[in-house]
């Protein structure tokens, strides 16, 4: 789950982390007041879900608190489209001001998961601010990394061998110790599976001050993250992904395509995915319905399936292992005949109890299409798009 | 042989829920000697009038030999049985449950150094050998033949998907193995390629990966040092957009090395033999054997 | 470093645990006070670092806000004695008022660093209350205990073995759990040594209450918990023990002795009380000079020895290893001449540099017997013994 | 042979303030071979103009093949010294510093489970084997006869009191480790007994003891199953009273088995001699050779 920059920083405050002077506001009127109350000079930044949002004439320096005013005017309640949020953007609903800090030199500094290592892994890099992935991917000499142990936490030893190698004066030097500690301990505390502060600035006093900063919580933890879970903004994610996550299921929306692919396990998901592309049609989405699956949750996975105007046809591929399939036979039904649905359905159904399913759905009056194996779904899709007046690539 | 599992295993159940129920009972009627459940509220009841409950792992262990055992409990209790599992130092511990916290897989993967216990998953659907009607986990009995292929696999569908193939074309496999899907996990495929390398019975060897990491990589490498058996691999993900996390919580193309083309590149370079698609796996094996 | 009950309570307050209505006062009309506040019947209770206040008559149940008054004019201001205290007890300066708690059963529950299993353990017992160490000893069958995991904590699946032992009320089953984990939050973060709850009781309506705690803070960790050296109370310790404490230097009185003994190293300290006792001659007290030593510390070790009004002779025992003997002896000399001491010094002195400074010694104007090993350690103390005129024993 | 420590060992030194730089100097007089010294700010310099300094551990290890680490560093820094030469493979870590927090040490025990290196201390004077010229730590080498008696001890100054009168005796000592006086510390009495049992050039064992903890009558229940040597021991504080701290850390009689009378029953109880008082070690010996 992510949250707002806002929340981001309030989180990290708790772990007596400084950052500059900032308040967020909803309204221009609220943007003048807090510019006004920072002495005129401020930055002002739109509040969505996503990074690249500088560049999308999302964030400003503003001269005075009416600028602030004319500014946030233009992108409050707009959709901030940047190179990360696909085309329709996302919505902003507030902004955050923050008092203008003198810049000498500009780090990145993160703390993510290592599937690799296993652990939690401290990346900076010399050169921070905008455009840091092309910096992580072009410039691995500036790139500096420490392992922290999950049992012992942060080693001081290598602690220290990190910290030297960033070449901070004096000053920043001992802040950034304080620092990392600090987001360690916000990291752990928070089954976070990233902070990022980008950028981590030496200011004029060659002091180490964080300016920006972005928070990734795991989704699977949020059971455990109530406060967390509270600072959760759906207006900044899908809706159809949201309701499907409601329903403990994973739906993705994909551009470009018509066939809408229900699945089970995201490894078959993406292998249909890649079925399909490879025969010249393309997923509009997909749905997985997991591995515990019950007739309330395939209707309702159904639901999210055909509302999505894109899909033309419906891709079923199955292997029912902790599933069942005439379980899931059962609700394929009930749904299509409660939504009246048309639309054709190309079915690929095996594993537990995969016999009797097949039993129900060709009991049953669906516009349905059995594949016996996969090379026979490439074919049933290929027919099915030439059939297909709607084609739209 | 096989590996892994043999026929002095004797496994535990931990969690038998509406799934775990389910599961357990297929396990069971495909021939595991399932010899105790664990939950700390039913001791001295009886689970499908037969088998033992205990309070404890350790009691199940001391009670009834058991020294593999399976996980159906939800996440949030997930990772303190791995633990009790590890600390009973079963040989085996297989955890299915999907949705474990990575901060608590963490912690796992650095207890576990050194212990006797090895894991496979959690996110999985755990180990099958044919050959002894032997299962831990939710892998379909009826689509498994006893015969001389291994499979590991990050995905729990697509190993099915593979063993059915491998069936489909008269042949058979020696030991399946789905080590998770999950960024953090158990055994790695370098693990389990190196039991298959050392299993006489095992024969060639199928890989199943997929976008995200640099597991496979891994894999290629080792392979490329440590492998004389042939390996069919096949890589899902080919098509999937960057930085969209496709279901499995591991399966995040970030940066380059997560890219499908890049595992395929990898593992051909090291000799391995692509199944272009899911579909064309027994094709591929057909091919080569 | 021991704390107060008071400050043992709002410790563990600060992780959550709940404790009866309570407050801490310092004049008898504070007492009346509060106990008026509390509704009048309240427990009164003195604060002094010791157990054993209960049957020391140091803690009453007051029926009103005047009894209360008068039970902590007796008692405050005075020395407290206990069967731990030793003869001279404690000085109370202030009282801890609780309002009641209906008991229905007392038990006992501790926190502590097991150096066998090198972990923290958790020992329960059934019956708590008073005399709890004869419970320990005498009736094994009512002890639970539950070792802890120095790197992941507390485990859930020991937890739950562990409390099912306690055979506790529904209401108290599910108390018990958070309290658990907030007792071992509080060890970890604040480097606890001992935590116990005694009692910790079922109340009328089946609540799990900590009636009484005590907590213990491993001396050596103050350096890194700034907060809790604040709780020091200097007039709870023995004043030459906390002086000495002050130069880095461990000072133990013994009862019933009159040689002071200096040495360096704690297992040559019990050593030489063991050959001055078989000897027929009995310690004052010793006081270890320690490993690494300078001038300066060894003249305030010297000056603490003779301040003791029991001693009538010295016996010096070093064996240098990291400490150097010529620099020990120079600072034996210098405090000798500047405190004008004419007491009889025995002195066994080997290792490190110890040729010079026996030269030292020899060349000084000290009252000097050399000893050459330990067997004539024995020989020189009785003599001495004998010549003593003031022997008390 | 000796024990821990032979002619290969190459002594790496953290920690050189006032005391460290002393001990150092004259650790090398004796004849040690310490090979480097570790300071985070002092990369580029030499002590005594010839031990160069690097700015960890593991540097120091690559560039001049230490293999024994030992640590004066101050208490609030040992933990992570102590770390570090374990995360750098060394066979030997020896930790002089006294005064580390009990948690410290305790995730420090918890940490080395099952990891190469082998603590000893901390808060001891290390170990010497006067057959090599070669000591780590601070036992004055000038007391030391080479011979065959082990000595193994939780008091540091004990240790050399039984040392000089061994040499006193005109026998000598094989190698001498002095344990710690901390409640939680490296190497037990049971582990050195194991390596002196099987240390071919070491006859005989003394064994130096004090109140508090039960270590004691593990080392008797160790030696009753395992040790044929003969073993001579001495229990300090037999007289102390009980509750108090008597210097040590480890050196608190709370309840019956941290008694001096309880742990010299149970040694006697196992054969092994008992040397009524310090001053009685050299004479007891003599006595049973």
């Amino acid at each position: 789950m992510n949250i707002h920059e806002y929340q981001a920083r309030n989180l990290l405050e708790k772990h007596n982390i400084k950052f500059p002077k900032g308040k967020v506001g909803s309204t221009p009127k609220e943007i003048y007041n807090i510019a006004k109350s920072f002495g005129g000079k401020v930055m002002v930044k739109a509040q969505i879900h996503s990074g690249g949002r500088g560049k999308a004439g999302g964030v400003k320096i503003c001269n005075s608190p009416s600028e602030a005013k004319e500014f946030s005017k233009k992108i409050i309640n707009t959709r901030l489209i940047t190179n990360q949020t696909g085309p329709e953007g996302y919505l902003v609903e507030k902004m955050f001001v923050t008092e203008i800090t003198n810049i000498k030199k500009e780090l990145y500094l993160s703390l993510l998961i290592d599937p690799d290592s296993e652990c939690p892994v401290f990346i900076a890099s010399l050169h921070g601010g905008m455009d840091i992935e092309k910096t992580v991917e072009s410039n691995q000499a500036n790139i500096v990394k420490m392992n922290c142990d999950p049992l012992v936490g942060i080693k001081p030893y290598k602690l220290k061998q990190f910290v030297d190698k960033l070449n901070l004066p004096k000053e920043g030097n001992s802040q950034i110790v304080s620092l990392l500690n600090n987001i360690y301990k916000a990291f752990i505390n928070n089954d976070c599976s990233l902070i990022e502060i980008n950028p981590l600035v030496i200011d004029d006093n060659e002091n180490l001050v964080p300016l920006d900063c972005k928070i990734t919580i795991d989704d699977d933890a949020l059971f455990r993250n109530e406060e967390i879970l509270k600072l959760r903004d759906i207006n900044q994610e899908n809706i159809m992904e949201t309701r499907a996550k409601d329903y403990d299921l994973a739906y993705v929306k994909l551009t470009g395509g018509n066939v809408g692919c229900m699945v089970n396990g995201a490894g078959l998901a993406m292998a249909t995915m890649d079925i399909t592309t490879k025969s010249g049609c393309y997923p509009a989405n997909f749905l997985d319905v997991g591995g515990s699956t019950d007739k309330e949750k395939i209707k309702e996975a159904f639901r999210i399936l055909i509302s999505d105007q894109d899909v033309k046809y419906i891709l079923i591929n199955l292997f029912a292992g902790i599933a069942k399939a005439d379980l899931i036979s059962e609700g394929i039904v009930e749904a299509n005949n409660e939504l009246n649905n048309e639309l054709p359905i190309i079915v690929s159904m095996r594993g537990t109890n995969s016999e009797s399913g097949f039993e129900i759905l060709k009991n049953s009056n669906l516009n349905l299409y059995v594949a016996n194996n996969l090379g026979t779904v490439s074919k049933l899709l290929l027919e099915l798009e030439k059939q297909n007046d709607n084609f739209i690539r | 042989m096989t590996i892994l599992l043999d026929k002095n295993t004797k496994v535990l159940v931990q969690g038998v829920g509406r799934d775990g129920s389910f599961q357990t009972i297929k396990s069971i009627e495909y021939g595991t000697n399932v010899v105790s459940c664990v939950h700390p509220n039913r001791k001295d009841q009886f689970f499908q009038e037969k088998i033992p409950f205990f309070g404890s792992v350790k009691e199940a262990v001391e009670k009834t030999g058991a020294n593999a055992g399976v996980i159906y409990v939800p996440a949030p209790f997930a990772m303190d049985a791995i633990i009790e599992q590890i600390d009973a130092d079963l040989d085996v511990c297989v955890c299915i449950t999907e949705g474990i916290p990575i901060h608590d897989m963490m912690m796992i993967k650095n207890y576990i150094k050194n212990k006797k216990t090895k894991l496979i998953g959690p996110n999985c659907p755990g180990i099958i050998s044919p050959k002894l009607n032997l299962k831990i986990g939710i892998i379909p009995g009826n689509i498994c033949n006893p015969g001389n292929i291994g499979v590991v696999s990050r995905s729990g569908t697509l190993t099915y998907e593979a063993i059915a193939q491998i069936s489909e074309i008269g042949m058979g496999q020696s030991t399946c193995v789905g080590i998770g899907g999950d960024p953090i996990h158990g055994l790695s495929y370098v693990d389990v390629l190196k039991m298959f390398e050392e299993d006489p019975e095992t024969k060639a060897i199928v890989l199943i990966g997929e976008i995200g990491g640099t597991k496979e990589q891994s894999a290629a490498e080792y392979i490329s040092n440590n492998v004389a058996k042939p390996v069919i691999f096949t890589i899902a993900g080919s098509t999937a957009p960057p930085g969209k996390r496709m279901g499995h919580a591991g399966a995040v193309i970030n940066g380059k090395m997560g890219l499908a083309s890049e595992k395929i590149l990898a593992l051909k370079k090291v000799g391995a033999y692509h199944a272009e698609d899911l579909s064309k796996i027994g094709e591929t094996i057909k091919q080569i054997l």
